[in-house]
């Protein structure tokens, strides 16, 4: 066994400076401390000071977001947030990132990321009920994006089907910009009573901590600060750092974890999943909650390999692993419970009456800090963001020119981005648990509410293109969008959970766009009264030095009271009158047809009117639940003459519109927008309610898609652009 | 004509959660005088190729890119002649 | 009917069982663990979904150790109807309550989709609700479904008309696109579809009652019998 | 204590899906030249054991009850004693 370097030797050869601490910061440290940190010290350190933990960069943006509204039950801080739901139930939900490790090995760095999302979700007390996954890829042109896509979606596959929790929706996206760097982002939800909330805290001198779950090994050893660190493909080095996920031991850790919290709610003082930094975030951060010390003894840890150090044990990230905190006495009726699931449950220590966290390995000391050396008292920089100079000084407008109406239109319905996701999204398992009302392909999801008469929609959006041009107004859209996609199902949008996945913000222009994006989100939320009940951030994702664009995911989810007033956006019958909602204009900066077109975006963004946003969405809804419309869809990426295509694949009926703008505005991204089907019944009704917001475009019909545009006339088969948009994906993925 | 043979099997220190349950299967019925499990994989390829050397550094390259995933699993090979029959 | 719903460490289709048996066709259904020894007093028992034990062998291939499935192989030889679903199947194929073997699909991918299925044999405990050569749409979830058993044991099933419920458009290599099939008793039948996924409007199908309806069905029969 | 390796594999009259779809990813991507692929498990065991019959006649069992599924694989194992310094 390799001897550690002593509190002297490590002050002068700085091995922290590999594991991602700074020399101020670990002056910092030391100072606070009164004295030189050893080995295991500073190493427990380099994990709860990494971004990932202590959000030392993130935290002056975080604190802009707005977090409550009277439905939050729980904000942020904890493993995930709750908003009430109505009939005694509440909703729990949150989303993280694993770029890093999906990077690195796809397979299982995804599923991991599945499998530390679902922990988030039950350490409150909540069933978990959908998993949502957003990714972002280059386009799939050459071999290895081909394969790490394929590998990603297996990782995920595997892990959510395994464990019973239908994955119901997300979001697979393509654009250059994550060609070296792919975004892995998965959400979960989770259904609960308001009443069982459970909280991450060790409180009470005397009470016992009791580790349970999957061994811990030498696997993915402070991954906090490898996935808070710059990323190069040189890199090999990176490669020990693999965790493996067991969804089977994940689901006896839920099943046992819920009964816990169901039926020996008085043992229980508190609950909290391994993530980032492990044994030590999860056990000092539940001293922290609740302003207490504890001392574990590291024997007691069950461990899967020999000789083990204590920096090894405290910071491996080894999965499927949850620490509790029991009253003193219950000690035996607790793991007994997990016995039953044939897991292990040891106490491996007890909260203390001082505020040292302390660790004991073969009898001796081996940690002892103050418990808010390692929370409270981690640094937090203040960054000063500078405009780049791209967005100082924007490219001219993009202008389509002259277009082919049909020729786009199948190029658009071809791109992967627009592309039917079915080679992706069928291999996750969608309907287990028997509550998918509506499952993956259409906008949001739908899953009923077991115990209640509700619904709730969920859905993730991100668009790293509109980022690129104005951070600010990309944030807010990209919350706009996403609560387009819930309200086109009739659901109330009730809040949102974040990734926010930027390059690296020590970087000014990095920091910048961080920063501004957050302006957006905050805004968004307030107008939509969707406030952000938890969220994770992802920084540092660059590859040799160039960031990605910045791509905040929102992941939302809403409400549906009616279950007879839930909106698909299929047309349903010919003969209805089809209406947009909202303003088209020459929306080409950003857009789709523009990163098609030119392989990349530029140009000005026009501002977000989100007064007028709220207003167009509050219409949709009053619609739906006053059953006035027939079909609803948001337009998003591809425009409006994309989403009459979608809308007419469902039941082979198109439309015939007109309307006298140029073949290209078709394709504009101008937001706020909705393509409702009405009808003839309720064409009077529906009028009324909308005034000037709807515009009439025309009516539906069978199997043709026509468009009439000034100077140009369209007809289109629906079957054939159907078939185009079904097959493209997964021949690209050949 | 060569034959390939290949061992692909987790790298120490890797989690192999295969391993675990059968191991604790076997101690539930019975076998519980096993100590040890470990789960690998096992190819066997015939292929042509000028030589030997030729053969080896193809089956290394396939091992590398699809039968082993090297972030978690460690491969070895064997490579056998095949008599001119074939 | 009184349905035992197994749950072997990994199921996760149990409680689905419970739901479209008990809550939804108000039968009396109750979960029983695989350390459970005894399976007298059940006219039927339903084997679910899930990983079984994570499936980390192969799919079924260690369920068939826990305790309950000497009870189980007991009921079926009494003539108990017993039903496998999904991983169910897989576990009675490994135990060998139910000829051939259940491979991965030929795509190597989980396949999650509605899939359209015949019903070739409307003549059995498990399919008598349903008409002869009716089309019904049911879910798959599965990544090893893919039918196989050597061609003697192939031929015998069709001659004995074993296979219940047949694929339309084959999803996974499965030999003669079985979906479905009895053991030779036909009181033991596997699927792969999940006919507990298909049964409430709300959700968009109720074709899979059919399968729960037969068993009601029949086991009125079997009581009256007993009387 | 005895050391048991244990071969898995297809019998050759099952299509072996795993392998096909290796057999013609190579293909696709080049190596046309491998001529046949085959994929099993491999395991290895450690138990303790009176002799070597007993061990072998164990690993027997529980090859044919647990590791291979009689039905479409078939099986081949050694087993050796390890030095007594264990
Ligand atoms: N990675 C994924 N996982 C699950 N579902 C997905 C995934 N990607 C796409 N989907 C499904 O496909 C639908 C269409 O996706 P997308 O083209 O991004 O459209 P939209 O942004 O209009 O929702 C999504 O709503 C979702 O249901
Ligand atoms: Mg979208």
């Amino acid at each position: 066994m390799q001897t550690e370097p002593t509190p002297t030797v490590i002050k002068t050869t700085k091995p922290y400076l590999e594991w991602g601490l700074t020399e101020s910061e670990y002056d910092r440290f030391a100072e606070k401390l009164g004295r030189l940190p050893n080995y295991t010290e500073i190493g427990l350190a380099s994990g709860m000071w990494s971004e990932h933990c202590a959000y030392k960069y993130s935290k002056p943006v975080l604190k802009t977001f707005w977090t409550k509204n009277d439905r939050v039950l729980m904000g942020p801080g904890e493993g995930a947030g709750v908003i009430a739901i109505g009939e005694g139930k509440a909703v729990v939900f949150k989303a993280e990132s694993h770029n890093h490790p999906s990077a690195v090995e796809p397979y299982q760095g995804a599923a991991t990321g599945v499998g530390g999302i679902i922990r988030d979700i039950f350490s409150i007390g909540a069933k978990p009920v959908a998993i949502l996954d957003a990714l972002a890829f280059g386009y799939p042109k050459d071999a290895h994006t081909k394969q790490l896509i394929d590998q990603v979606v297996a990782g995920i596959g595997d892990y959510g089907n395994a464990i019973g929790i239908p994955t119901v929706g997300g979001e697979t996206r393509f654009a250059p910009t994550y060609q070296n760097n792919p975004l892995v982002n998965a959400m979960c939800v989770g259904v609960m009573d308001e009443s069982a909330i459970q909280r991450g805290k060790a409180a009470g001198a005397g009470n016992a901590l009791i580790y349970v779950g999957a061994k811990t090994g030498r696997d993915g050893i402070n991954g906090a600060s490898f996935a808070s660190g710059d990323f190069s493909t040189a890199e090999d080095a990176n490669r020990s750092a693999v965790q493996v996920g067991d969804p089977f031991m994940e689901k006896l850790l839920v099943d046992a974890c819920l009964e816990v919290t169901r039926d020996h709610q008085a043992a229980l003082v508190g609950m909290q999943d391994m993530g980032a930094a492990g044994l030590v975030s999860s056990t000092v951060e539940m001293a922290g909650k609740a302003n207490s010390g504890m001392t574990l003894d590291l024997d007691l840890i069950p461990q899967r390999e020999p000789n083990m150090t204590p920096f090894e044990i405290m910071l491996s990230e080894s999965q499927e692993r949850m620490m509790l905190c029991v009253r003193t006495g219950h000690e035996a009726e607790i793991i007994k419970v997990f016995k039953q699931y044939d897991l292990d449950a040891v106490v491996i220590g007890r909260v203390s009456f001082d505020h040292q966290y302390k660790l004991l390995q073969h009898g001796q000391v081996v940690c002892d800090v103050p418990v808010s050396l390692l929370t409270d008292d981690a640094p937090v920089y203040h960054q000063v963001g500078v405009k780049p100079a791209r967005l100082a000084q924007p490219a001219a407008d993009f202008e389509p020119g002259a277009i082919d109406l049909k020729k786009t239109l199948e190029a658009v319905l071809q791109d992967p981005n627009v592309a039917d996701k079915t080679a992706i999204f069928r291999r996750y398992d969608a309907q287990v648990q028997t509550n998918t009302i509506v499952g993956p392909g259409g906008g949001a999801a739908v899953i009923r509410v077991r115990g209640t008469h509700r619904a709730l929609a969920l859905t993730t959006d991100s668009n790293g293109r509109y980022l690129a041009l104005d951070p600010e107004i990309g944030g807010a859209i990209t919350v706009a969008e996403a609560a387009r996609n819930l309200v086109a199902t009739g659901a109330e949008p009730l809040g949102i959970t974040d990734c926010l996945n930027y390059g690296d913000p020590t970087k000014p222009e990095q920091f910048y766009s961080l920063a501004e994006s957050a302006k957006g989100i905050v805004a968004a939320t307030k107008a939509l009264n969707t406030p952000v009940i938890s969220g994770n951030v992802s920084l540092y994702n660059e590859t040799d030095g160039e960031a990605i664009a910045p791509s905040p995911m929102i992941g939302m989810v809403g409400l549906i009271e009616d279950l007879t007033a839930i909106m698909s956006p299929s047309f349903k019958a010919a003969g209805e009158s089809v209406y947009v909602i909202g303003q088209t204009q020459a929306d080409f900066n950003g857009s789709l047809l523009q990163q098609m077109t030119q392989g990349e975006v530029s140009g000005r963004l026009r501002p977000l009117d989100l007064a007028q946003e709220q207003e167009n969405q509050a219409l949709v809804l009053q619609a739906i639940r006053q059953h006035l419309v027939s079909a609803a869809h948001d337009v998003s990426d591809g425009g409006l003459l994309t989403a009459l295509a979608e809308m007419s694949f469902g039941r082979n009926i198109g439309a015939a519109v007109a309307a006298a703008w140029a073949p290209a505005w078709w394709f504009s991204e101008s937001q706020g927008r909705f393509v409702v089907s009405v009808p003839a019944a309720n064409i009077a009704a529906f009028e009324a309610l909308a005034g000037p917001l709807a515009t009439r475009l025309g009516r539906t019909q069978p199997g043709e898609l026509t468009v009439q545009a000034a100077g140009q006339a369209m007809a289109a088969n629906v079957a054939t652009l159907k078939q185009l948009n079904k097959e493209a994906l997964a021949w690209q993925l050949k | 004509m060569f034959k390939a043979e290949i061992y692909v099997s987790y790298k120490p220190s890797v989690l192999d959660p295969k391993a675990e349950v059968i191991k604790n299967t076997l101690a539930r019925i019975g076998d519980d005088n096993v100590a040890t499990v470990s789960v690998g994989k096992y190819f066997e390829l015939t292929l042509t190729a000028p030589d030997q050397a030729a053969a080896e550094a193809q089956v290394d390259r396939i091992c590398d890119a699809m039968l082993a995933n090297v972030n978690t699993e460690a491969y070895h090979f064997t490579v056998k002649a095949l008599e001119a029959a074939q | 009917m009184k349905a035992a719903v197994l749950s072997f460490p990994g199921s996760n289709c149990d409680d689905d069982l419970l739901h479209a048996v008990g809550t939804v066709l108000g039968q009396t259904a109750v979960k029983v663990s695989s350390q459970a020894t005894d399976l007298t007093g059940y006219d039927v028992v339903l084997v679910p979904g899930g990983f079984s034990y994570g499936d980390y062998l192969r799919s079924g291939a260690i369920a068939k150790f826990a305790p309950v499935m000497t009870a189980l192989k007991a009921f079926a030889a009494a003539g108990g109807y017993v039903l496998g679903i999904c991983n169910g199947f897989q576990i009675l194929t490994e135990a060998g309550l139910l000829p051939g073997t259940l491979q991965w699909n030929t795509s190597l991918q989980f396949i999650c989709e509605p899939e359209p299925l015949l019903v070739a044999n409307h003549q059995t405990a498990f399919s008598q609700a349903y008409a002869q050569d009716q089309i019904i749409t049911l879910p798959i979830a599965h990544g090893e479904g893919n039918y196989y058993a050597d061609p003697a044991t192939l031929a015998q099933l069709e001659v004995n008309g074993q296979v219940v419920f047949r694929y339309l458009h084959n999803p996974n290599g499965s030999l003669n696109d079985i979906a479905g099939l009895t053991n030779e008793a036909g009181n033991v039948l596997g699927m792969m579809p999940h006919p507990e996924r298909a049964a409430e409007a709300l959700l968009g199908s109720v074709d899979g009652l059919g399968v729960f309806q037969s068993l009601i069905q029949a086991t009125k029969g079997a009581a009256i019998h007993a009387n």
